[in-house]
């Protein structure tokens, strides 16, 4: 009585020959509206059933771990910093999903075997407490080079980048800034983003272990870092986190209390691909197909909080009024990240946190 | 027996030394040993090691000096709302362990209720950790002491009372050694559980500190570095075993039969001052260090900006904004009630079987098999979690999947609860006791339903309801096994806690409420059960 | 040495002691006798500290013990049910009162030994308590009840599952060491012969009263009442009215002592007190039943009229079952029963 | 019924039960006396099953009990330590061996209360066992016995810790019942009394072994070793040459029965048999000890020659203590031990 009917239908119908279920895999935060799967299962007969594997980082591994008899039959939520981990791994296989054209070139990585579809994007940015900094009578940072200024001195709070996509996220934001600075450990060669985090580390930068603590413990701008006492007015969060404190606000504020610190934004693109082993391959591409139609594109920025890829998608009024466009994100190349994700992580532990 | 065997070998061995192995063999042929020497002697995880250790150590020793006390008023005295009593500091179990650090910043912590009273600020580091630990853990020998003690005959320490011996002396001399099975029970699973803290740690000390289960976590779901996860994994497991190999020892030297009584009969009125002052006493502490954190959650869960109110339990049941449930609250809650049901029942099964089974036999065999059941206590949830992955993932076992899974990963954990504390008062059944119902007529399966199990129906219970709150809280097992979208109380937390808002924040705290009142209330009704049918037959 | 005042225990509505009082000298042997369930272990639990008092009070030396705990009292207690301590071996339960009073390691094991020796365990030190047979264990328990040699020692059926030969040895042996050691002791038994040959005085208890009071001696001979009477085993107790040294009785007339009560009474005739007499001499009887009882018979007898008679003869004497006998009365074993200046305490 | 070959039962080195042959017929009632220690609860065990053999079978109705688990033989025991079950009130452990053999409901509640009113305790079904007497607890443990009504009942120390009213009445009911119902009772009991008044044969015990059995007139009047004299209390024991109806002893000429076997012998006389004789016509002795023993006197006299001699005196007759008497001996209550044919069991 525990699960739900897809659960048994799955069990029943699995190696069954043509199965009515899709099964979606995806990190934690995965959402959608009940009627846009419903508009799915009414244009194609498949019924979606989403399993939910831990967070981003976890849900791919989870994948590499079960590569060829995996558990589902499309995976969602792999992004750009983990991108490469996912493909060498051989976890995805080629599908070109239709509609593609819609999507901006720029965000259509893999373009040669299309193993993964791009779905969304989101910027990794600073967040600054309004109130704060009006009362302080202070202006709020608004890049990098700021967020080191003594001005901005024990202000600011960041997420472990090995166990947070965000930290992760920012890390890599300083580092496609600033260049990378060597690649010794500690002690670091002249310039590049461990000056920088040298600097924000004697400015005071606090490092907690997840964005949960970050954001409702430590960050005096949100409801639960105000419960708590928080005493840091900026943390590292998303673009989209000012319009989601109004969405979530009873009764909703006229303005967010929240800000975005638009110099300081690393560009997440997260991406779905149809599984290597998958017992429903059709319904896999047909579910691929529809994470990039109209109608989930626009469902999705107040599922999840993301922004949509294609281009003929619609964002949503709370967005267009709270939210605040990033023009030019920090980026990296995926195959780079790849390369020195590990190294740097590394360095950034014995720098930080040591 | 068997079926202990197989559950556990199926749900535990093999996902296990699969995932082991994959981390020793990457290529599937060759083993990595040389890992070993790599890993162990990099100073970091030696740190780690070292860190691991010490801080389970201090949390068990201050854990038992805080709890035992509770233990015995609560075995001991008979006050009004000690049932309510013994329920609420159960609850504490039940939270998400970001619960748990939450709630205890907001009371050692930066500005916290202790910093603006006394000036007391513990915020986050070693003590923070060993206080939540106590938090955590108090029922744990609460409920394993708590049970064979409410049942131990007074009158022994009475005849040690005549010989000389002051009420100290006599505790000492008499009782402590006649507990010491289950407070060696008690120490072993609050040892495991501290060794292998993962959320608390990772809250309460940040980033900084760090233990051999927050560094396998680490390695395995976040780096996929399956080898040196293996080699940790390893690490713990002789760890944990020399600690059961000793727990065994002592504890097989001491375990004698003893004259049970109900615990009806046991329980007094506190009589005298220095009675009083204990009972009053072991009242502050539990309200200083297991009410007042909880009262934070409630607190906020009831603080809106426009002051206090329901207003975010009532959000709990509307849609939102975006047209859909976040949270569906009834679903949410039978769910919850639902898996740890199914739990509690696998493993009051499991456990029960083995633990009649282990009290029965003798020899190698068995005490090994006794020491193996209690290891997934001692083995991260992540190791399980990927193991189950792996392994279960062929017809008839495609399990990963599917909702039974999340039950009987967290029975995992229920089963060594439920065994530890069965085995300490089944031992201690007399066998006498067993030999009168046999000249009776009762055949040996009958005399075990009729002289042990009312005899340890309070400890079954007292496993029972470990075992409930172990998988009402429970979210480490849950985490890794991918499940379908039906949330469990705490996942559902948990979900809310990761969206900014308002409004998400206050939710998830109303749903930790009503989380801790779902617990409280289901242990009280456990309670019921037991003192309704405590004389005459059934 | 003890003094019990009004001392009385409730459960529930169960009065179990009722308003006792009692007063035990130094040195001196007192045997609580009385049917099972009629106090006598909570009179000793109480005396101990062990059972709380509803009212009344307890004096040690003069002293009122109300909040005084246990251990203070100085009072030993061997329990009816012994309670050795199952984790602990033979030596080390015996040992255990002395080590609460901290005494050297080599006095201690001495006396251990000591002690086993005297209830016939010698060697036994380091046996498990739960490999011995009962009426070791009860041995073990009173060894360790008189280990640390208390000022005031209660023995709760002290030796109730012995064997006779050992059981009239140890009540030797034990009035030699108490008389030796100045000890003064207060012991619950139900075998009057033990109570005979241990005490100096024996307090009869009735449903939580004490009934009578004295030396064994003195009981024996003179019941305080029926109670008392039927408690010791005399069955032949009737009305009868007295008048000097002759009573009337359902059995006809039978002599009485000098100086027993006058009037309207009850009237106790002892087993031993009835002869056989020459036939046509005394009250015709028919013998119904025989019981031997090792050194004498018992033998039920009903009489041509008054309810049946219990008496008592030698093996060689005694008619055989169904034979008609003659039998008179002794005034010796006669006793009137009720002269009420007996029957209080002390 | 019953019957024990060669029964063997060691601890360790120990040998508990050595070779024991024991014979029930149907219907008897058998009472296994012997010191503390001497095994027969461990032979009790042994027949239910509860103790395995090292050696030797068990039979029951002819059938080989090896193997046969202890609820399939069909035989009560009730234990030395009572072993009631402490969750249960005192109807449900009484009604336990009913509810095992699936006696309906009515039926139980009824035999449990006509058991409970057996044993003196009506009305107490509802009690908690903890909160019993000790006595109480022993009648709880007998009625819960009893209640089954196995065909081989076997019995503990069935009244051991009960007043002598109280135990005379029981054994005359439990006779009575047992009669009734035709039960088989194997019983173990320190208290010689009890064991004369309720067996049909005794059986005494002597380190494991088998000493004497009989009826118990046959074993009181003609102890089969000096051992069973000794245990039955007799303390006369001393070496004679025996010649015809007369003896050598330290203690002079004294005559024997007709029909004792002859030569050297161990001798007994019971303190019946030692006799106060006019001065100058017996034994000269001194009287050392006078112990009241409720309807005796037992003295022990120290003779002018041989070893201390126990005698028993009716109150009225007893010299005072140190009062010089003269003593001689009938016939009647001397024994010339040792006759082979007789120390063999069944
Ligand atoms: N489990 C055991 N292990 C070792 N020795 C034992 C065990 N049980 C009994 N014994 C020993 O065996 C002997 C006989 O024991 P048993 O209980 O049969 O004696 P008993 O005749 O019933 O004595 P009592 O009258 O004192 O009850 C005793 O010396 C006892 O110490
Ligand atoms: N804890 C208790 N709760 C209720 N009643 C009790 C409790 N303890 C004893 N009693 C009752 O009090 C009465 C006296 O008990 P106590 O143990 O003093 O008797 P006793 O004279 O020692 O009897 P015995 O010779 O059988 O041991 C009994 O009727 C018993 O049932
Ligand atoms: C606007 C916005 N801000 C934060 C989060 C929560 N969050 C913190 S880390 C992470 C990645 C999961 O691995 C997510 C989703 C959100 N969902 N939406
Ligand atoms: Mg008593
Ligand atoms: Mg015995």
């Amino acid at each position: 009585a525990c699960g739900t009917d897809d659960a048994r239908d799955a069990a029943g119908k699995s190696g069954g020959p043509a199965p009515k279920t899709v099964t979606l895999v995806s990190h934690d935060s995965f959402n959608a509206s009940k009627e846009v799967l419903a508009e799915f299962t009414r244009q194609t007969g498949f019924t979606v059933r989403v399993l939910k594997s831990g967070d981003a980082g976890e849900a791919v591994n989870k994948e590499i771990l079960t590569k060829g008899a995996p558990q589902g039959d499309v995976f969602f939520g792999v992004d750009n910093t983990l991108l490469s981990r996912a493909l060498d791994n051989g976890i995805f296989v080629p599908y070109e999903a239709k509609g593609l054209d819609r999507i901006p070139a720029a965000l259509r990585l893999d373009k040669e075997q299309h193993r993964v579809t791009p779905v969304d994007s989101g910027d990794i940015c600073v967040n600054y407490d309004k109130k704060y900094f009006a009362d302080k009578k202070l202006a709020p940072p608004q890049t990098f080079d700021d967020l080191a200024k003594p001005a901005y001195k024990d202000l600011l709070v960041v997420e472990n980048p090995e166990r947070s996509s965000p930290g992760l996220g920012f890390l890599l934001g300083t580092a496609a800034k600033y260049g990378d600075g060597g690649t010794s450990q500690g002690e670091a060669s002249g310039g590049g983003w461990q000056d920088y985090w040298k600097k924000l580390k004697a400015n005071g930068v606090k490092t907690v272990d997840s964005w949960e603590l970050a954001y409702n413990q430590e960050f005096s701008g949100s409801a639960g870092g105000k419960k708590a006492k928080g005493d840091r007015p900026l943390v590292v969060s998303y673009a989209s986190s000012p319009p989601v404190e109004v969405l979530y606000s009873e009764p909703q504020p006229k303005v967010a209390p929240t800000g975005v610190s638009t110099g300081t934004c690393f560009r997440q693109t997260e991406f779905a691909g149809l599984l290597n082993g998958a017992k429903n391959p059709e319904g896999g591409k047909a579910l691929i197909d529809f994470l990039i139609s109209k109608t989930f594109q626009d469902d999705m920025p107040l599922q999840m909080f993301v922004n949509p890829v294609t281009n003929d998608a619609t964002l949503p009024e709370l967005f267009t009024k709270h939210g605040v466009v990033i023009d030019k994100p920090e980026t990296m190349a995926p195959e780079k990240i790849a390369e020195k994700r590990e190294q740097w992580i590394g360095q950034w532990t014995s720098l930080v946190l040591k | 027996m068997l079926l202990p065997v197989a559950f556990f070998a199926v749900f535990f061995a093999w996902p296990v030394v699969s995932i082991v192995g994959r981390g020793l063999r990457p290529d599937g042929r060759h083993w990595e040993l040389g890992r070993f020497g790599e890993t162990l002697t990099r100073p970091d995880i030696l740190d780690v090691l070292w860190f691991t250790l010490w801080q389970a150590l201090a949390s068990t020793a201050l854990t038992l000096l805080v709890a035992l006390p509770g233990a015995y008023v609560l075995a001991r005295f008979d006050f009004p709302g000690k049932r309510i009593l013994r329920a609420v500091v159960t609850v504490p179990f039940v939270l998400p362990t970001v619960m748990v650090g939450t709630a205890f910043l907001a009371l050692v912590g930066r500005r916290g209720l202790l910093d603006e009273l006394w000036g007391v600020r513990l915020d986050t580091g070693v003590w923070a950790i060993l206080l939540a630990h106590v938090f955590f853990n108090y029922a744990v020998v609460v409920r394993t002491v708590g049970g064979l003690w409410s049942q131990l005959d007074p009158r022994q320490e009475e005849a040690a009372r005549v010989l000389g011996a002051s009420r100290w002396r006599a505790w000492r001399t008499v009782t402590l050694p006649a507990l010491g099975p289950a407070v060696a029970a008690a120490a072993l699973m609050v040892f495991l559980f501290t060794a292998s803290s993962f959320g608390i740690v990772q809250i309460l000390g940040g980033p900084a500190y760090s233990t051999l289960e927050t560094e396998i976590y680490r390695q395995t779901a976040d780096r996929l570095q399956l080898s040196t996860a293996a080699v940790l994994t390893m690490v713990q497991f002789a760890a944990v075993g020399t600690i059961l190999a000793v727990h065994a020892r002592t504890v097989r030297r001491r375990e004698t039969a003893l004259r049970l009584v109900p615990p009806e009969r046991t329980a007094r009125r506190p009589c005298g001052a220095g009675q009083w002052a204990l009972l009053g006493a072991v009242l502050l502490s539990i309200a200083l260090l297991i009410v007042a954190p909880l009262g934070v959650l409630v607190e906020r869960s009831l603080a809106t900006p426009s002051g206090y109110g329901l207003d975010y339990f009532r959000a709990l049941g509307h849609v939102d904004g975006t047209g859909t449930f976040l949270v569906p609250l009834t679903d949410t809650v039978v769910n919850s009630l639902q898996y740890a049901l199914a739990a509690t029942g696998i493993a009051v099964l499991v456990g029960g079987l083995a633990a009649a089974a282990l009290t029965r036999r003798a020899g190698r065999l068995v005490r090994g098999f006794d020491a193996l059941l209690m290891l997934p206590l001692g083995v991260s949830a992540v190791t399980v979690g990927f193991g189950f992955l792996i392994t279960l993932d062929e017809p008839p076992l495609d399990l990963r999947a599917s909702w039974i899974l999340v039950p009987l990963a967290q029975a995992l954990v229920g089963v060594p609860f439920v065994v530890r504390t069965m085995l300490p008062v089944l031992r201690a059944v007399d066998e006498r006791l067993r030999e009168a119902a046999a000249v009776l007529g009762a055949s040996p399966w009958r005399a075990w339903r009729e002289v042990d199990l009312p005899l340890v129906r309070r400890a079954l219970l007292i496993a029972a309801g470990f075992a409930f709150a172990v998988s009402l809280g429970e979210f480490g097992a849950t985490v890794f096994v991918a499940r379908p979208d039906n949330p469990t109380l705490p996942v559902a937390v948990a979900r809310l806690l990761n969206r900014p808002g308002e409004l998400n924040y206050g939710q998830a705290m109303a749903l930790s409420t009503i989380l801790m009142v779902v617990c409280a209330v289901s242990l009280l009704l456990l309670e019921r059960l037991r003192t309704d049918r405590t004389s005459g037959e059934f | 040495m003890l003094t019990l005042r009004r001392a009385t225990v409730r459960f529930g509505d169960r009065t179990v002691l009722d308003a006792v009082d009692l007063e035990v000298a130094d040195h001196e042997i007192v045997c609580v006798l009385g049917p099972s369930g009629s106090g006598k272990s909570t009179l000793l639990r109480a005396v101990a500290g062990l059972q709380p008092l509803d009212d009344g009070r307890v004096f040690l030396d003069g002293a009122d013990q109300s909040g005084v705990p246990v251990h203070r009292r100085g009072v030993g207690l061997m329990f009816q049910d012994h309670q050795l301590f199952p984790q602990r071996d033979v030596a080390g339960n015996v040992a255990f009162g002395l080590r609460m009073r901290r005494v050297a390691r080599a006095e201690r094991d001495a006396r251990v030994e000591e002690l086993l020796d005297l209830v016939g365990l010698p060697g036994a030190g380091r046996r498990a308590v739960a490999a011995l047979s009962g009426g070791e264990q009860q041995r073990v328990a009173l060894a360790r009840a008189l280990a640390p040699r208390p000022r005031l020692l209660m023995l709760d059926e002290p030796l109730g599952q012995l064997d006779r030969g050992l059981r009239e040895r140890l009540v030797l042996e034990l009035r030699e060491l108490f008389g030796r050691l100045g000890t003064t002791v207060l012991a619950v038994t139900h075998d009057q012969g033990e109570a005979f040959a241990l005490a100096d005085r024996v307090v009869v208890m009735d449903d939580g009263r004490i009934a009578q009071s004295g030396t064994p001696l003195d009981v024996w001979r003179r019941p305080a009442s029926e109670f008392v009477a039927r408690f010791l085993g005399f069955g032949n107790v009737v009305p009868a009215t007295v008048t000097g040294t002759t009573a009337d009785t359902p059995w006809g007339r039978i002599p009485v002592p000098d100086g027993s009560p006058q009037g309207e009474r009850r009237l106790l005739v002892r087993p031993a007190g009835v002869h056989l007499a020459a036939t046509g001499d005394g009250l015709p009887c028919r013998v119904e039943t025989r019981t031997f009882r090792g050194s004498h018979v018992a033998v039920t007898l009903r009489p041509s009229e008054g309810p049946l008679l219990e008496a008592e003869f030698a093996l060689r004497d005694t008619p055989d079952e169904g034979a008609e006998v003659d039998v008179d009365f002794r005034a010796d074993d006669v006793v009137v029963l009720g002269a009420p200046s007996i029957a209080s305490g002390t």
